[in-house]
């Protein structure tokens, strides 16, 4: 059972978190034309890289979206950070 | 079609409560809860407790996220967009039960990794397969899940209990 | 040397020690250029070497696996073989694995221990009855051996379970395929080694592929840990690090890489003859002929790379294991150990050309590679071979993603394994 | 003569005694003891039968190292199979019998299996049994197989209590190294937890008797322990460190006595230390599985813990230093010991089920006990499990501790110290962070692996029965690689997990391939350190906890109204209200249809979306138009998945300017919720939208049919049902209660949702069935519903819909042409695929009226050529209000095929219907302002 760091409770418990995406993916603007290739990569390709990763996490009992690093292959957490980008009460972390 | 209905056991009865060894488990029951989101709320309401803060009479609130908290008993407020808050009124959402005795933390270990050792600014964790908030309220523990699940948590606090001798 | 394997041959060598036994397959150097590569000495690429010089003649084939053959998910499956699949396409696909499956032993001179003892799907409400029956309808008309059974058809097959009827997954029936069953995994990754060796082609363990020789956009070799290997054709069956592959050789893929855990008990007298899967449970088991109970569930819920698993998914399928059976609770856990399998938006496989010139994909079984070794290989072999998809692996070209032709199998296969 | 129990010594309670049975006879031992120690104090040799010959088998070891003796194990009615009987404490009645053996160990029918060995080596069934077909073999085959049978009982209470704790330092082990370093660390401040898996403290103090600084093992043992325990240390025993995993989390079990499952320790360790000790390993010769061959250090175990002698006359075989204080001790105890030195010649064990010699090249020793040291090796497993590496030691011959994460820490006998001074010392060094230098080690040990082509049958793995030859037959046929000689032959893959078996066999192959043993290596690790029950991972977890079912207020209600609940998305709600569905559900639909139906809504979603940017963000979120909504007013809506995918429908209100009401499907809060959240975080700005989940405070009651206006009207609401428009809200009160009515219908009726705090529920509904019940309404349940919402055509996401479904199949096609604004799904709402003209579209199925209901889930299909499935039933029922069956389905281009007849199959039957518009009844919506 791995300990996640979210930005604004500090470590928790894996049970409590979400994988959500890799980050670095900007929706496409909708409203123009946007090729069916660009669109599928937008919505499936990965990077998937074994090592050093950076990832897109949900902590799902306070909500918080935040980018965790981390290694998949030893699992050693590197460090998070949210994706706020107002921080009124900078959290535990 | 298959009546699978006995298979369900009635829901527990809350009014009684469960005592165990060094324990006992009561449900409690707050005027108001009321669920208060801002951008700066933890900055209009600095007091709101976090884990392992402890939380004393009957007015207080707590830190669920970095935009929210949970008032417990206090002023009526009108639900909405108003002055910059979203509020909601969520007082029957919430069961709360509240946990006495020396073995408190004890019980709740069982249910979820939390120590006294490991602050935490929200109070929101998951725990015997539910949400929970949980803090300390003067010398107990104390624990709000949502309503719904209050069946089943009182049932896996039980078997906790009885297995703790 | 004695080659052939027979209960005539084991009893003479049997006389004399064993000690006329040829090796089941040979060593040898790499040589500097062939005219296929398979990355991958799993069972998909040993398959698809296999195919390659049976089927279609080319046998100047190197198989270059980074440590020993059948070390990755072909090792650390559960071992289950079936086609209970809903959508034509994978329907076809699947149940052409069982047909070479049930040829297997005979074919490549190999006992695998195919063994058809039955694979079920428990329904657990009547909701779930309906979707089994939907289920068993669209493979019957598939051409698919498939039954539903109720209640007393399931405890007829597997008296064991939980028939309970205040269990929290309480038995309304199963689908059912009589053809579902086991293989015992490291034979068959052995059988086509040897198979494969018999016809001249090169396992080569212990050799890496470091980097992919792509030329004015084809592939042309592979750098390895053992030098630089040349071909002009180069298909790629490293299941789980699908995307490593892909960045060195400059493509992308909708692949995640994820743990998937698998269990073994200590071995007890048979009390369980099928593999029976409850969707409520997320727990899927079989008793292996050993003894020991082999289960399963669903993959491990971090992105990972790490041949190992972790507790929260443990106690969801162990715990999920003495529901469906409670005498199982006082059993005790032998092992347990992970994968690493590639996880696709719709849990299909990816077959086809990867849009580097020559370089031709068998990626994304997700959960269930092992039931698919033998068409992964044949499929593989084929598009290597001729440079076209056959029929059956078209549907499953990487162009499905643009096209939005998913097959989503994810109401079809209910959970991993 | 073979074992006996001693007049002294050992930790165990001569005072008392106990009875137990093995394979049918009688025998008793004392409080301390194992079973394995009291039958050999009872003079028993044969406690087991190898796994494929069936070979007789005696003890090798005294602790978790025994692969031996394995028992099913029954007490007072519940019995456990495969107990390791020297792991297995002794209780007064136990009645144990050895697996894998029949009638008894001693005399096993099965034993002749063993004159066929030479047919049976590594992998035969690989070669054989393929003609004419595996299935012919397998059932005998599978028969003779397993280990122990499982009786089909669980037993009563048999639940894991399981728990979470943390601490600065675990130290997994408490032999002398794991003591001084707890009791430094807990002195220090540390929080320490020690965990050993034995009753007693003290490890391996006991199998000698010299002093440990200065004072008797027991009495060192009790002075470490009451200094940890002062300083605030934690002390489990019978306590195994089974599993190291991310994080520093360490998995334990803790033993709570027979057939009482054990306790789960999931502790956080912020640094942990293996002082786990090390093994004897066997030496490899010929019969060295013989009964009466056991290993030196299980010997002095014997000893030391339980006072047993293992023989009278005893040889002792050994390469290393480490014997000599156990012989002096086995002397000291009265056996009579003769030393005899491994290479003076290639050993041979003498007898059959009994020892009766050894044979080393020319030198013949009569004697009823061999005793065996091939060195020590360190119990690596845990320092292995979090990833530490191990470092080849040629002086010690063995694999110790190389690197690790830093928070992973060795010491003693585990990290390859077997001197007891240094040990300690290095442990208490450990434990506190300080440098250390260990010193020279006095351990000797003179290599002694296997040698090949050496003859006879050597045993390297005893209970899966893999030899030497199997070794060198893996060699010859490539199997070299160290897990495809595991895997091949099966070495370390028995319930011992190879303890005793995995050196000697790698040390097989690096001999036979005349490579040095780091490079062969060594084969994984895996959790469990020894096998554990599963109940360990079970828990409370269970029964109607597994998943556990959200409950309505209302409950004691609906079972008081004799509703038979049933399961729907996560809740349990009322079904049916009656003994009997059918006619219940019948009456259901009528009374809904001809007066009102009173149904509990309570558990659909109540998703507040507040502020600023809410309308611009739900109008993202849904695939329908909602930034156009009216305050008051209601609307229905898709939200999709990112790949245009249906992922709910339900209405939304706007309840204000900047405040909107999500009706998501029960089963979709949590969804839905975290999916709300997840753009608004990402995309847009969380800070001028807000999004509360209020599902639960609110209790909803929805009253359907032609007599629901008139009953919202006698409730005292403050509200005119009357003037309330189809797709409004407003709100009234119930008493001193808030109280929200929404006009909304999923049944084609006029109905009203009316919604208090929850703790009003039961008021409320009291109320209207007071209101209802002279009007002819009745409660009804799920079933009911369902059937009067697919008379209107209207759908069930996940029962109408599949994981290909897109609005436009379902006759929603206008957001996708003409909506502007971009919303979530959308371009994946113009692929290929979705503009594909054969989609499987939402349509109605008509069979004749006398017809029998089509089953849900038959496929249509096309007839000519071989069948093809074209779509597939979704739902399906008798209509009350038509009196004919009805049914929808997703059928491939079904708008066009209206009016068509099409086949259909299902379990191999054959039916047809004709294809009509989804909606059967009223679908002018004449009802719906009635």
């Amino acid at each position: 059972m791995q300990l996640f760091p979210c930005p604004f409770c500090g470590p928790r418990n894996e049970r409590e978190f979400h994988y959500v995406a890799e980050p670095g993916k900007t929706r496409p603007d909708t409203t123009g034309d946007i090729t069916a290739e660009d669109w599928a990569a937008y919505l499936y390709d990965t990077k998937n890289e074994k090592g050093p990763v950076r990832e897109v996490w949900m902590h799902l009992t306070c909500r918080e979206l935040f980018v965790m690093e981390r290694d998949s292959v030893t699992m050693d957490v590197l460090g998070s950070k949210t994706l706020r980008r107002t921080l009124p009460a900078e959290g535990a972390a | 079609m298959r009546d699978d209905s006995q298979s369900w056991a009635p829901p527990p009865d809350h009014s009684q409560p469960l005592h165990g060894a060094g324990v006992t488990v009561t449900r409690i029951l707050p005027v108001r809860q009321t669920l208060i989101s801002a951008p700066d709320i933890l900055t209009r309401q600095p007091a709101a407790l976090g884990w392992p803060d402890v939380a004393t009479g009957d007015r207080y609130s707590l830190c669920l996220r970095r935009d929210r908290v949970l008032e417990i008993n206090g002023p009526e407020r009108a639900a909405g967009w108003h002055d910059g808050q979203a509020i909601s009124d969520i007082t029957d959402g919430l069961i709360v039960f509240e946990i006495a005795g020396a073995a408190a933390l004890a019980l709740i270990q069982r249910g979820t990794e939390i120590s006294e050792r490991q602050p935490s600014r929200s109070v929101q964790r998951l725990g015997f397969g539910t949400e929970l908030m949980l803090y300390r309220w003067e010398d107990r523990l104390r624990l709000h899940a949502p309503r719904a699940d209050g069946p089943a948590l009182w049932h896996r606090l039980k078997a906790h209990l009885d297995l703790m001798g | 040397m004695n080659k052939t394997y027979s209960a005539l041959n084991l009893f003479r060598e049997g006389l004399r020690g064993q000690r006329g036994w040829a090796p089941a397959w040979r060593s040898p150097k790499p040589k500097p250029a062939y005219d296929v590569i398979v990355i991958g000495g799993g069972g998909h690429g040993l398959a698809t070497a296999y195919y390659l010089a049976k089927v279609h003649g080319v046998r100047n084939v190197a198989v270059l696996e980074k440590g020993w053959i059948g070390g990755g998910n072909s090792g650390r499956n559960t071992t289950v073989v079936r086609s209970d699949y809903y959508y034509p396409e994978s329907a076809a696909l699947y149940d052409m694995s069982v047909r070479l499956y049930e040829g297997l032993s005979r074919e490549l001179n190999y006992n695998i221990m195919l063994s058809q003892r039955g694979m079920m799907i428990l329904a657990h409400s009547e909701a779930e009855m309906e979707i089994a029956a939907r289920q068993v309808n669209a493979m019957q008309i598939n051409g698919i051996d498939s039954q539903l059974l109720d209640t007393e058809g399931v405890r007829k097959l597997a008296p064991i379970l939980n028939f309970d009827r205040g269990a929290r997954y309480p038995i309304h029936g199963a689908m059912y395929q009589g053809r579902g069953g086991t293989a015992r995994h490291d034979a068959v990754v052995w059988g086509f080694a040897r198979g494969a060796d018999r016809l001249g082609v090169d396992i080569i363990q212990n050799c890496e592929v470091t980097d992919v020789i792509v030329e004015g956009g084809r592939v042309t070799g592979v750098a390895t840990t053992r030098g630089e290997i040349r071909a002009d054709r180069i298909g790629a069956a490293v299941a789980g690090h699908s995307s490593v592959l892909a960045h060195m050789a400059g493509y992308r893929l909708p692949i995640h890489s994820y743990a998937l855990q698998a269990f073994v008990s200590e071995p007890l007298k048979p009390v369980l003859d099928t593999v029976v899967l409850s969707p409520g449970h997320g727990t899927y088991v079989s008793q292996s002929d050993k003894g020991g109970l082999v289960f399963g569930g669903g993959l491990d819920r971090i992105p990972s790379y790490g041949q190992r698993g972790n507790l929260p998914v443990q106690e969801t399928v162990i715990g999920g294991l003495s529901e469906m059976v409670p005498m199982f609770s006082k059993v005790k856990l032998l092992r347990h150990w992970a994968g690493i399998v590639d996880v696709t938006p719709d849990s299909s496989p990816i077959i086809g050309p990867s849009g580097v010139e020559g370089l031709y994909l068998n990626c994304g079984w997700g959960t269930g590679g092992f039931k698919a070794i033998p068409v992964g290989g044949y499929m593989l072999a084929h598009i290597l071979a001729t440079g076209r998809h056959h029929d059956l692996s078209r549907p499953f070209d990487l162009s499905r993603f643009t096209r939005g032709r998913l097959i989503d199998e994810g109401a079809a296969s209910g959970i991993a394994h | 003569m073979s074992g006996r129990r001693l007049s002294q010594g050992g930790l165990i309670d001569r005072s008392r005694l106990l009875r137990f049975r093995f394979d049918g006879r009688d025998f008793t031992g004392h409080p301390g003891d194992t079973l394995a120690s009291a039958l050999l104090a009872s003079g028993v040799r044969v406690m087991g039968r190898s796994f494929k010959y069936h070979r007789p088998r005696g003890l090798w070891g005294a602790w978790f190292d025994d692969p031996n003796a394995v028992f099913n194990v029954r007490l007072r009615g519940d019995e456990l199979p495969n107990c390791p009987a020297t792991t297995t404490a002794l209780v007064d009645g136990m009645q144990a019998r050895a697996v894998n053996a029949w009638p008894n160990a001693e005399n096993d029918l099965k034993g002749g299996l063993d004159l066929f060995h030479r047919w049976l080596g590594a992998g035969f069934y690989y070669k054989t049994f393929m003609w004419p077909d595996w299935h012919l073999f397998e059932p005998s085959i599978r028969k003779m197989a397993g280990l122990g049978a499982v009786d089909g009982k669980a037993i009563d209470g048999y639940v894991a209590d399981q728990l979470h704790d943390d601490c600065d330092l675990l130290v997994a082990g408490g032999g002398a190294a794991g003591l001084a370093a707890a009791r430094a660390a807990a002195e220090a401040g540390y929080s320490v937890v020690l965990a050993d898996d034995h009753p007693t403290l003290g490890g391996s103090l006991y199998q000698g008797d010299e002093p440990i600084e200065g004072e008797e093992p027991q009495a060192w043992v009790a002075a470490q322990v009451a200094a940890i325990r002062a300083a605030g240390g934690r002390i489990l025993t019978s306590t195994t460190v089974f599993g190291l995993y991310d994080h520093g989390l360490a998995a334990l079990a803790e033993d709570r006595g027979f057939a009482r499952a054990p306790r789960l320790w999931r502790l956080r360790a912020r640094r942990t230390l293996v002082a786990t000790g090390a093994m004897d390993r066997p030496i490899t010769f010929a019969d060295n599985d013989r009964p009466g061959v056991m290993s030196l250090q299980g010997a002095a175990e014997f000893l030391g813990r339980y006072g047993v002698l293992a023989g009278q006359r005893i040889a002792v075989l050994s390469n290393n230093s480490h014997s000599a204080p156990i012989v002096a001790r086995l002397r000291a105890a009265g056996a009579e010991v003769i030393e005899a030195d491994p290479a003076e010649g290639a050993p041979r064990a003498l007898g059959g089920k009994r020892l009766s010699g050894v044979q080393i090249g020319a030198r013949k020793i009569d004697c009823d006990t061999l005793l065996v040291s091939g060195g020590l090796t360190p119990t690596v497993h845990l320092w292995r499990h979090a990833g530490g590496k191990l470092d080849w030691s040629a002086e010690k011959a063995a694999f110790v501790p190389g690197a690790g994460p830093d928070h992973m820490l060795a010491a003693g006998a585990a990290n390859g110290t077997f001197d007891l001074d240094p040990a300690l010392a290095e442990a208490r060094a450990a434990a506190l962070g300080t440098p250390h230098a260990t010193g020279a080690s006095g351990y000797r040990v003179r290599p002694l692996w296997p040698q090949p082509g050496s003859k006879g049958r050597q045993w390297i793995d005893f209970q899966h029965d893999v030899t030497l030859k199997d070794v060198e037959l893996a060699a010859r046929e490539n199997y070299v690689s160290v897990e495809h000689l595991k895997r091949y032959t099966t070495l370390g893959m028995a319930a011992d997990q190879g303890k005793t078996a995995n050196m000697a066999g790698l040390a097989a192959m690096a001999a036979i391939q005349g490579r040095p043993i780091p490079e062969v290596g060594t084969t994984t690790f895996r959790p469990p350190f020894v096998p554990v029950p599963m109940e360990l991972y079970h828990g409370t977890r269970r029964g109607q906890a597994v998943n556990p079912l959200k409950r309505l207020e209302l409950e004691p209600q609906h079972r008081a109204a004799g509703a038979a609940m049933g399961e729907y998305g996560g809740w349990l709600r009322p079904a049916w209200y009656g003994p009997e569905d059918q006619s219940a559900i019948t009456a259901e639909v009528q009374a809904a249809r001809q007066a009102a139906g009173v149904f509990d809504g309570s558990p659909l979603g109540k998703i507040e979306v507040m502020g600023p940017d809410a309308a611009a963000f739900v109008n993202f979120i849904y695939y329908n138009t909602i930034a156009t909504l009216e305050p008051g007013h209601i609307r229905y809506g898709f939200m999709l998945r990112e790949n245009g995918l249906i992922f709910d429908d339900g209405v939304i209100a706007r309840l204000a300017e900047d405040r909107f009401l999500i009706s998501c499907s029960s089963s979709h809060v949590a969804g839905v919720e975290a999916m709300l959240e997840s753009w608004r975080q990402d995309g847009n700005d969380p800070d001028r939208i807000f999004v509360h989940d209020t599902t639960q405070h609110w209790a909803t009651i929805t009253v359907t049919g032609p007599q629901a206006r008139a009953i919202v009207a006698a409730l005292d609401t403050g509200a005119d049902p009357a003037t309330l428009a189809h797709m409004t809200l407003t709100e009234g009160r119930f008493g001193d209660s808030p109280l929200r009515i929404a006009r909304v219908s999923f049944t084609g009726d006029a109905s009203f949702e009316l919604s208090v705090p929850a703790s009003r529920a039961a008021d409320l509904w009291q109320a209207v069935l007071a209101a209802g019940t002279p009007l002819g309404a009745r409660p009804i349940g799920l079933e009911a519903m369902s059937v009067l919402r697919a008379e209107k055509g209207f759908i069930m996401v996940g029962k109408d819909t599949d994981g290909e479904t897109m609005p436009h199949d379902l006759g929603f096609d206008v957001p996708r042409r003409k909506k502007k604004a971009a919303f979530v799904g959308d371009r994946a709402l113009q692929t290929e695929a979705a503009n594909a003209a054969d989609r499987r579209q939402l349509v109605g199925l008509r069979v004749a009226d006398s017809g029998t209901v089509l089953p849900t889930g038959a496929h249509i299909v096309t007839g000519d050529g071989p069948q093809r499935s074209i779509g597939f039933v979704t739902s399906s029922y008798f209509s009350p209000t038509l009196d004919r069956p009805i049914a929808l389905a997703l059928l491939e281009s079904g708008q066009q095929r209206i009016g068509d007849r099409v086949q259909l199959r299902h379990l191999g039957q054959s039916l047809s219907a004709t294809v009509t518009a989804p909606c059967a009844l009223d679908p002018e919506g004449e009802r719906l302002n009635a």
